[in-house]
């Protein structure tokens, strides 16, 4: 399955890019997929302690399994206001 | 933009959540106030968090905010509808502002009117409580000394 | 009129009491926010008193309100200097209007400026409580039932 | 000596005016004062438990002694906001 990852702050500045297309397994998680941008990106390993996620503008697990079409968002922590 | 009702000062009654926003169009609370006033409020409180020359003990030259902009409108009017849940209040909104902003600047602006001033009060100070912990939005600051995404609590130098 | 400085909104710095005023001319909070602000201001809370259309169950019509304006001047000057010296603020502001206002018109408005926003709510909800206990202010309001002296909890028949 | 007696809200209504030179002895107090105000509006003595008194814009007691030139106002319960 395919899905869309955004990445925002600075995952986006660490990964170089707001937006990344990921080809995952079946069954795969949110885990999984972060697992997937971490190939990619070795340095986002760094901030998973401090990272959320969100499916579909959601808060959701590491967990959380993953559908085909699913867009999910590595949110750092949070300093609006 | 959600804009979830328009009617001005002198509507015989706004209610429940009236206009929540994240862009970058300039903010004010003024101009939320108006949107929340009606005949049986008697209170109007509203917040503005502006943009300061420090934070943390750093001189700071400006500040630029980004958001993952549906998903923090979406957790905007879910805490905005929970402040109309837990409080007695008429009306609130809420706008957040993103992209480069100048010391003094408005960043967020709140508005909650409510018969009584204690619900008033109470709400908007929960509304930014709430946003802060939960909508996803993040700042990067410039000063000095470079600049920095802010991390919660932490300060960390931004590379690019 | 108590006018005591005349900073704009992108000064250096304001502090302190920065306006106290008891008069005839309309108020809003959006006017005192603009005086309130500073370089060094994260936070600005405001408050308004509006007219509402109904009190205690009654429907109101318009209020009159009458002051010792010296005096209610000098209280209002003491209450905002109280909460500079309770709560780590920039600068405080607060008028009140006098006379006959219509449903939606402001009484009083409040504004706070603080680096951190937990200081400009608490001391915005001081002084609009402390005021409605101590200042030498008063409003009549009339209805479909009558006029009524408001005095603290009760409502009393006027007679004139 | 010659004191000023100001009259606010209902207060002023029951005396029908906002403002009573009074001649008081020497030494009198504000109660001494509330009392020769009640010998020309008896209306007034039912608001004496609601009453407040400032001596000189400054809230004061019943037995405050007054001096001559100075202001005293009644303050019915305030109702600002």
């Amino acid at each position: 399955m395919r899905v869309e990852v955004l990445l925002f702050a600075r995952a986006r500045e660490i990964c170089g890019g707001d937006c990344v297309q990921l080809q995952l397994s079946d069954g795969a998680t949110v885990g999984d997929c972060f697992a997937e941008l971490v190939a990619g990106a070795p340095a986002l390993e760094s901030m998973h302690e401090r990272l959320l996620v969100a499916v579909n503008e959601c808060y959701a697990g590491w967990d959380t399994r993953l559908s085909d079409g699913d867009v999910v968002a590595m949110i750092p922590p949070v300093s609006g206001g | 933009m959600r804009e979830l009702a328009d009617e001005g000062p002198q509507a015989t009654r706004a209610t429940g959540v009236v206009d929540v926003r994240v862009g970058t169009e300039a903010i004010s609370a003024a101009a939320l106030a108006q949107q929340v006033g009606s005949r049986s409020a008697g209170a109007i409180a509203t917040f503005e968090g502006v943009v300061r020359d420090h934070h943390e003990g750093k001189a700071v030259s400006f500040l630029e905010y980004e958001a993952y902009v549906p998903m923090s409108e979406a957790v905007l009017l879910s805490i905005a509808e929970r402040a109309c849940r837990r409080w007695e209040i008429e009306a609130v909104a809420v706008h957040h502002r993103l992209g480069r902003l100048e010391i003094g600047e408005v960043s967020v602006a709140i508005a909650v009117s409510a018969a009584h001033r204690a619900a008033a009060f109470e709400a908007s100070r929960y509304v930014i409580d709430t946003l802060k912990k939960e909508a996803p939005i993040w700042k990067r600051e410039t000063g000095p000394d470079g600049a920095f995404w802010v991390e919660g609590p932490d300060l960390i130098e931004a590379s690019d």
